[in-house]
C-alpha cells in the first residue's frame, strides 16, 4: 500500500465515517452538514485513490462529484427549509 | 486495498441502515444522498469508475431532487 | 394484519432468508479471486472491436440488447411519469403559484455553474468509448445543468430555456435512433445491433464503430428524457402550487 | 445450422418495431388528431402480430439469433441469444393479438394525454415479446422490468381514481422487490457459472449435485417470476392492480402478463436447472403451490361483488390450475397448460371487456348495485353468458380442452385429486361470473343487500362519452376473443402445434445442443395423441353444470343460507379472515413476499438435502 | 474478508425489504425499495472484483494485457442503476398522486382497496 492509498484509507475511516454519523442524525438541516462534509472528503478520497493506483483517467469521477455536489446542495437548501 | 474495500463496504451498510431507519422522508432524503456518496466511493474502490459515475449522477442530484419535490408537493397540502 | 404481526412475520421470514443467503454465499468463489471466464472473453471481444472502454463494449456491443431494453425502460418510465403527473383540469385553471425567494448567493452560484456542468456533461458523453463515462452518465449531468436554473431561482427562465415539448421530441429521437441503428444491422443481414461501421483504431475518440453512435443516441435520449422527467415533478411542485385540501 | 437467417432476424424486430412506433407516436402525438394516433398504434400492433405469427409458423424447430452477430466461437460466448420455439413464439403471438384487440377496443378511450396511453401499451408489448423470446437470463430481467415499468404506469393511468393509484403502487413495489430478488439470484448464478445465457448455464450445471448456492439462486430467480405469476402468497398485488386498471390493460394483465410469469419459471427451470434439480422435486413444489393458489383464488372469487375484482381472483385461481398442469413436468401436462392459457385468454379477456362496457354504460361494476340494471342489453348478456360458461370449461371451448388435457396428465401421474380440483375451481370461478352476469343482465334473484364495503367502492368512469349501443370497436374484439377460444378448441392441428411446442419447451438436452452446438433439431416426437376424450367432455359438461348450480345458489339460496347460519358460521369467519389478509397494505404484501421465499425454499430446497 | 462483500450485499437488500414492511410513509417505502436495490449493485460488483486488478478501461496506463476486473458485471450494474432511478421516479409519481387524492401517505390509512 503506497502513501496515496494510505491517505485515502485515512480519509475514508476518519473522514467519511464521522460525516455519515452527522448525516444520519438530527433534523434535515443538521444532516445536510454531514452531507456537506461527506462530499468534499469523498472528492479527496477519489483523487487520492486515483493517484494511488496511478490512473489519471479516473479523475473524471471526482470532478463530476465536485460539480454535481453543488447541484445537490442547492436542491436541499432550496427545498429543505419551511415553505414561504 | 483490501482494507479500503472493507471499510467502504462497512460504510455503505451503515448508511443503508441509517436511510431505512430515518422515518421522516425529508431527513431521509439527505441521508440517501450520503448513501449515494458512500456507494460512489465503494464502486470506485472496486475499480468500477463507470458505475461510480452513474451512481453519482443518479444519487446526488436527480433522485434527491425528485424525492424533495414530491415531499414539498405533499407537504403543501398540510 | 396488525403492525405487530407483520413485524414478527418479517423478522422470522427475514431471518430464514438471511440463513439461506449465508449458506449460498459461502459456496461462492471467494471475494476478489482471479477466476472470471466471461471477463476474459469480454475483454477479448472488446479489443477485437477497438473499444478501449470494455464496459462500453459490453454495454453497447456485446450485450447491446440489454442496453436497448434498459433505454426502453427509461423511455417507458418517463412517458409513464408524464402521464401520471398530467395536471388535472382544476390544477390547470388554478394557474401558477408564486415561486419562493432565493438567496442572492444561491442565484450567483447557480448561474456560474451552468456552463461548467454543461461542458463536463458533453465531455463525459463524447469520451464514453475511451474513458469512464458514456451517454447515460453524461446525459444526466447535462440535465442537471439545465435544472440548475431552477435552483438558481428563475423558474421563468427555465420555462423559456426548457421547452418540454422539444425535449420530448429529443427523447423520442434518441430512443428511435438506437432502435433504428439496431434495425439497420438486421437489414444488412449482419444481425440486430451489429457493429457494422468501420471500427477505427484503439483508443481514438472516434473508434469502436457503432458503439460511439449508440452512445450518442443514449446521451440525447437520457439528457432530454431526464429534463422532461424533472420538469413534470417541478410543474407539480412549483407551477401548480401546493395542493389545497 | 443457420444462424441469423431471414426468419431469425424477425425475432429482434418484433421487439424493436413496437419501440420505434412508440417513438413516432410520442413525436406526433402532440399535434396529430386522435384517429391518426390510433391508426398508427393499431398498425404497429398488427405488424407485431404478423412478425410473431411468422415466428410461430416457422419455429417448428428453434429459431436462433445471436444478437449483434456475436456468434459463439470456440471459447466463451459473450453475446445475447434469442431462442424462439413454439411456446415462446406462441406467448409472444398471444400478447400481440391481445394488444391489437385492446388497442381497437380503446380506440375511443380516455381523453388521450398526448398519445401516452398508446405509447405505454406498445412499450409493454415490446417488453412481453422480449421476455418471451430471449434466451438470456439477465435479458429476461431487463424485459421483465420493461414490462413492469409500462404496467405500473398503465395501472395508475386513471389518476383521478384512488384505488387505481394505490393498486399501481402496491403492484410496483411488490413486483420490483421480486425482480431485485431475482437479480440477486442471477448474480449468484453468474458467480457460480460465469455465464448469463440460459443454455450456457444449463450446460455448466448439468450433472452436478445441487448445493446450497444452486438451490438458493434458483429460488431467488423463481421469486420474481412467481410474483408475476401471482402464486399464493405472492399474489396480493394482482387483485389490487386488476380491479383498478383500465379495462384494456386488464385484458393484457389477465390474458398474458401473469401467464408470462409461469412461462419464465418453466423456461428457466427446463433450460438451465433441469440437469441439477430433479423434476420430481419441482413437481411437488408446483402442485402444492398450484393447488393452494387455485383454492384461494376460487374462494375469494366467489366472495366478490366487484366485477373486475371477481375476474381478477378468477385469474389467480386459473393460474393455480396452469401451475398444476405444467407441474406434472411432462409433455402432456405442459400442453394442457399451454392450451388452457390460450383458451383462458379468450374467455377471460372477453369478460373483462364486457365488464368495461358495463362500466361505460352504467358507471359501476358492483353486481349488487347493478342488479337488473342491464336488462335491455341483449347482445352483451348473451356474450357474457357464453364467456362465463367457456371459463367454466364447457366443451368445445379451448378452456375445456386444456382443462381436460391437464386433468388427464394429473391423473396419469397418480394425482387423483387433480380432476376434482379442476372441476371444482372451474365451477366456482365460472359460477361466480355467471352469478354476477345473471344479476346484472337479467336481474335474477332478490336484490342483494348493499353492504358497506361494496357501497364504498365508487368507480371512476374510463370514458368521456357513452358509447353507442352496438359500437363495432367494442363488440368486435369481444366476439373475436370468444370465437378464437372456440376455434382453438375445434382445431386439432393447432393443438398439435402447441403440443410439439410443449415437447420442445421441456427438452433440456435438445435446447442446449441446438443453441450451443449447432446441432440439427431433433424431430419432436408426437406428444401423446391430444384430442378430446370422453372423460374430458363429460368433466367439462359437469363443471359447466356445476357452475350454473353455483350461480343459482348465489341467486336464490339467500333463505337457505340464513337458515344454516349456525352451520356456516365457521366458514364465514374463515372467509372474512382470508379477505382481511387482502388488506391493500403494501407492508403486508412485502411480509408475505418474504414468507413466500421461505416457503419456496422449504418446498424446493429441503427435500434435496 | 473473503465473503464480506456478499454479506453486506445481502444485508442491504434485507434491510430495505424490512424498511418497506415497517414504513409509515409511502415516499419512505419507495426510498427503502431503492436501498434494497443497492444491495444488488454491491453483490454484482463484489462478484466481479479481483484484487490488484485495474478498471476495464484501457488507455495509456492500462494495456489490454493488464489484469482488470470484470466489465460484464459493471455493465449489468449500469443497467440496474438506470432501472432503479426510473422505477423510483414512477413510484414517486404514484405516491404524489396518492397524497393528492387520498390526503395521506400513510399506508395504514389508505383504504381504497379491501379484499
Amino acid at each position: 500500500m503506497n502513501a496515496w492509498l494510505a491517505a485515502s484509507a485515512v480519509l475514508l475511516v476518519l473522514g467519511l465515517g464521522p460525516a455519515l454519523i452527522i448525516g444520519a442524525r438530527g433534523d434535515g438541516v443538521s444532516r445536510l452538514v454531514g452531507l456537506e462534509l461527506a462530499s468534499p472528503i469523498a472528492v479527496f478520497f477519489l483523487m487520492a485513490f486515483a493517484a494511488g493506483v496511478d490512473q489519471p483517467s479516473y479523475l473524471i469521477v471526482p470532478l463530476v462529484l465536485a460539480v454535481l455536489n453543488v447541484v445537490g446542495t442547492l436542491v436541499f437548501t432550496r427545498l429543505l427549509g419551511p415553505r414561504p | 486495498m483490501t482494507f479500503i474495500v472493507g471499510a467502504a463496504l462497512t460504510l455503505v451498510l451503515a448508511a443503508a441502515i441509517a436511510v431505512v431507519a430515518s422515518q421522516d422522508p425529508s431527513r431521509q432524503a439527505v441521508t440517501l444522498s450520503v448513501l449515494g456518496v458512500s456507494l460512489t466511493v465503494l464502486f470506485f474502490a472496486l475499480q468500477a469508475p463507470d458505475v461510480a459515475l452513474s451512481q453519482l449522477a443518479v444519487g446526488t442530484a436527480i433522485v434527491p431532487l425528485m424525492v424533495m419535490l414530491t415531499i414539498s408537493k405533499i407537504r403543501g397540502g398540510r | 394484519m396488525s403492525r405487530r404481526v407483520r413485524m414478527w412475520m418479517v423478522a422470522i421470514a427475514g431471518a430464514a432468508v438471511a440463513v439461506g443467503m449465508g449458506l449460498a454465499f459461502v459456496d461462492l468463489p471467494s471475494f476478489g479471486g482471479s477466476h472470471h471466464p466471461y471477463r476474459d472473453a469480454a475483454i477479448h471481444g472488446s479489443v477485437a472491436h477497438q473499444t478501449a472502454n470494455a464496459v462500453s463494449a459490453v454495454n453497447f456491443d456485446q450485450r447491446g440488447l440489454d442496453t436497448f431494453g434498459e433505454e426502453s425502460i427509461l423511455f417507458a418510465s418517463i412517458i409513464g411519469v408524464s402521464a401520471l403527473l398530467r395536471p388535472s383540469k382544476e390544477e390547470q385553471e388554478a394557474g401558477p403559484s408564486q415561486p419562493g425567494r432565493v438567496m442572492e448567493a444561491t442565484r450567483i452560484l447557480g448561474y456560474a455553474f451552468i456552463p461548467l456542468v454543461l461542458i463536463v456533461g458533453l465531455d463525459v458523453i463524447s469520451h464514453g468509448v475511451i474513458t469512464p463515462g458514456g451517454g447515460f452518465q453524461g446525459g444526466i449531468i447535462l440535465a442537471s445543468g439545465i435544472h440548475l436554473l431552477y435552483v438558481a431561482g428563475s423558474y421563468e427562465t427555465l420555462g423559456r430555456l426548457r421547452p418540454v415539448r422539444l425535449f420530448e421530441h429529443g427523447e423520442a429521437i434518441g430512443a428511435g435512433a438506437f432502435a433504428c441503428l439496431g434495425i439497420a444491422g438486421a437489414a444488412t443481414a449482419m444481425g440486430f445491433l451489429a457493429n457494422l461501421i468501420p471500427l477505427g483504431s484503439f483508443g481514438q475518440l472516434f473508434s469502436a464503430g457503432t458503439v460511439e453512435l449508440l452512445n450518442g443516441a443514449v446521451g440525447i435520449e437520457v439528457g432530454s428524457g431526464v429534463i422532461v422527467l424533472i420538469a413534470k415533478f417541478l410543474d407539480q411542485a412549483i407551477l401548480l402550487g401546493p395542493q389545497k385540501s | 445450422m443457420h444462424f441469423n437467417d431471414g426468419l431469425a432476424q424477425l425475432a429482434p424486430l418484433s421487439i424493436a418495431i413496437p419501440i420505434v412506433v412508440a417513438c413516432v407516436m410520442l413525436s406526433i402525438g402532440q399535434r396529430a388528431p386522435r384517429v391518426v394516433v390510433d391508426t398508427v398504434a393499431v398498425a404497429g400492433a398488427t405488424t407485431v402480430v404478423g412478425l410473431d405469427a411468422a415466428l410461430f409458423a416457422g419455429s417448428g424447430g428453434r429459431v436462433i439469433n445471436w444478437v449483434a452477430n456475436w456468434l459463439p466461437g470456440g471459447g466463451h460466448p459473450v453475446g445475447i441469444v434469442l431462442v424462439v420455439d413454439r411456446i415462446g413464439a406462441g406467448v409472444a403471438l398471444l400478447a400481440a393479438i391481445l394488444m391489437l384487440l385492446a388497442l381497437i377496443y380503446s380506440a375511443r378511450y380516455f381523453e388521450s394525454a398526448d398519445a401516452h396511453f398508446q405509447c405505454l401499451m406498445l412499450l409493454f408489448l415490446a417488453g412481453m415479446n422480449g421476455f418471451a423470446l430471449t434466451g438470456d437470463l439477465f435479458d429476461m430481467f431487463v424485459f421483465f422490468e420493461l414490462m413492469g415499468a409500462a404496467a405500473y404506469a398503465l395501472t395508475g393511468f386513471k389518476v383521478e381514481d384512488r384505488s387505481a393509484l394505490q393498486g399501481a403502487l402496491n403492484f410496483g413495489i411488490v413486483n420490483s422487490l421480486g425482480a431485485y430478488i431475482t437479480l440477486m439470484g442471477i448474480g449468484l448464478m453468474y458467480a457460480r457459472t460465469s455465464q448469463l445465457g440460459l443454455a450456457q448455464i444449463g450446460a455448466n450445471l448439468d450433472h452436478q449435485r445441487p448445493n446450497a448456492l444452486i438451490v438458493v439462486a434458483f429460488i431467488f430467480i423463481m421469486t420474481g417470476w412467481l410474483v408475476k405469476a401471482a402464486a399464493v402468497p405472492f399474489h396480493f398485488w394482482l387483485d389490487d392492480a386488476h380491479a383498478a386498471a383500465p379495462t384494456p390493460v386488464c385484458v393484457l394483465f389477465s390474458g398474458v402478463m401473469v401467464e408470462l410469469g409461469l412461462y419464465g419459471v418453466l423456461r428457466v427451470y427446463w433450460t438451465s436447472f433441469a440437469g441439477v434439480i430433479p423434476a420430481s422435486d419441482m413437481r411437488r413444489a408446483f402442485i402444492v403451490l398450484g393447488a393452494v393458489t387455485a383454492l384461494v383464488g376460487s374462494v375469494m372469487c366467489l366472495a366478490q361483488r366487484h366485477l373486475k375484482r371477481l375476474l381478477a381472483f378468477s385469474t389467480i385461481a386459473h393460474m393455480g390450475l396452469f401451475m398444476c398442469a405444467a407441474g406434472t413436468m411432462d409433455a402432456s401436462g405442459t400442453t394442457g397448460a399451454a392450451v388452457y392459457v390460450a383458451g383462458h385468454a379468450g374467455a377471460k379477456c372477453a369478460l373483462f371487456l364486457l365488464a368495461g362496457m358495463v362500466l361505460n354504460r352504467y358507471g359501476s361494476v358492483d353486481e349488487a348495485a347493478l342488479h337488473g340494471k342491464a336488462r335491455d342489453a341483449r347482445v352483451p348478456a348473451t356474450l357474457f353468458a357464453i364467456a362465463s360458461l367457456a371459463l367454466a370449461g364447457l366443451p368445445p371451448f379451448a378452456t375445456g380442452l386444456g382443462k381436460a388435457i391437464g386433468e388427464d396428465a394429473l391423473s396419469a401421474d397418480g394425482y387423483w385429486f387433480g380432476p376434482v380440483l379442476f372441476v371444482a375451481v372451474s365451477a366456482m370461478t365460472g359460477g361466480a361470473a355467471l352469478r354476477a352476469g345473471g344479476r346484472i343482465f337479467l336481474g335474477l334473484g332478490p336484490r342483494p343487500r348493499q353492504t358497506e364495503d361494496s357501497a364504498a367502492e365508487e368507480e371512476t368512469p374510463e370514458t368521456t362519452q357513452r358509447f353507442g349501443r352496438r359500437s363495432a370497436s367494442l363488440v368486435g374484439p369481444i366476439i373475436a376473443l370468444i370465437a378464437g377460444c372456440l376455434a382453438l378448441g375445434l382445431a386439432p392441428s393447432s393443438i398439435h402445434a402447441i403440443g410439439g411446442g410443449a415437447t420442445r419447451l421441456i427438452d433440456h438436452a435438445g435446447y442446449l445442443a441446438e443453441t450451443l452446438r449447432h446441432a440439427h433439431p431433433t424431430v419432436a416426437h408426437d406428444p401423446t395423441a391430444i384430442d378430446w376424450t370422453t372423460t374430458g367432455v363429460v368433466l367439462g359438461l359437469v363443471s359447466a353444470l356445476l357452475a350454473v348450480g353455483v350461480a343459482a345458489t348465489g341467486w336464490y339460496a339467500e333463505a337457505v343460507r340464513r337458515r344454516l347460519r349456525s352451520v356456516l358460521a365457521p366458514f364465514q369467519r374463515g372467509l372474512s379472515g382470508m379477505r382481511a389478509l387482502h388488506s391493500g397494505h403494501v407492508g403486508d404484501y412485502v411480509a408475505w413476499l418474504m414468507v413466500g421465499v421461505v416457503v419456496l425454499g422449504a418446498l424446493v430446497g429441503l427435500p434435496l438435502r | 474478508m473473503s465473503y464480506y462483500g456478499y454479506f453486506v450485499a445481502g444485508a442491504i437488500m434485507l434491510t430495505g425489504a424490512v424498511g418497506i414492511a415497517r414504513s409509515r410513509n409511502l415516499v419512505h417505502a419507495v426510498v427503502c425499495l431503492s436501498v434494497s436495490q443497492a444491495g444488488t449493485y454491491v453483490l454484482l460488483l463484489s462478484i466481479g472484483y479481483q484484487r490488484h486488478a485495474a478498471a476495464p478501461v484501457f488507455g495509456s496506463t492500462i494495456k489490454p494485457s493488464t489484469k482488470v476486473v470484470d466489465p460484464v458485471v459493471q455493465a449489468l450494474c449500469l443497467t440496474d442503476i438506470v432501472v432503479s432511478a426510473t422505477v423510483t421516479a414512477l413510484l414517486l409519481a404514484l405516491s404524489l398522486q396518492i397524497a393528492k387524492h387520498h390526503g395521506t401517505t400513510d399506508p395504514d390509512e389508505l383504504s381504497a382497496l379491501r379484499g
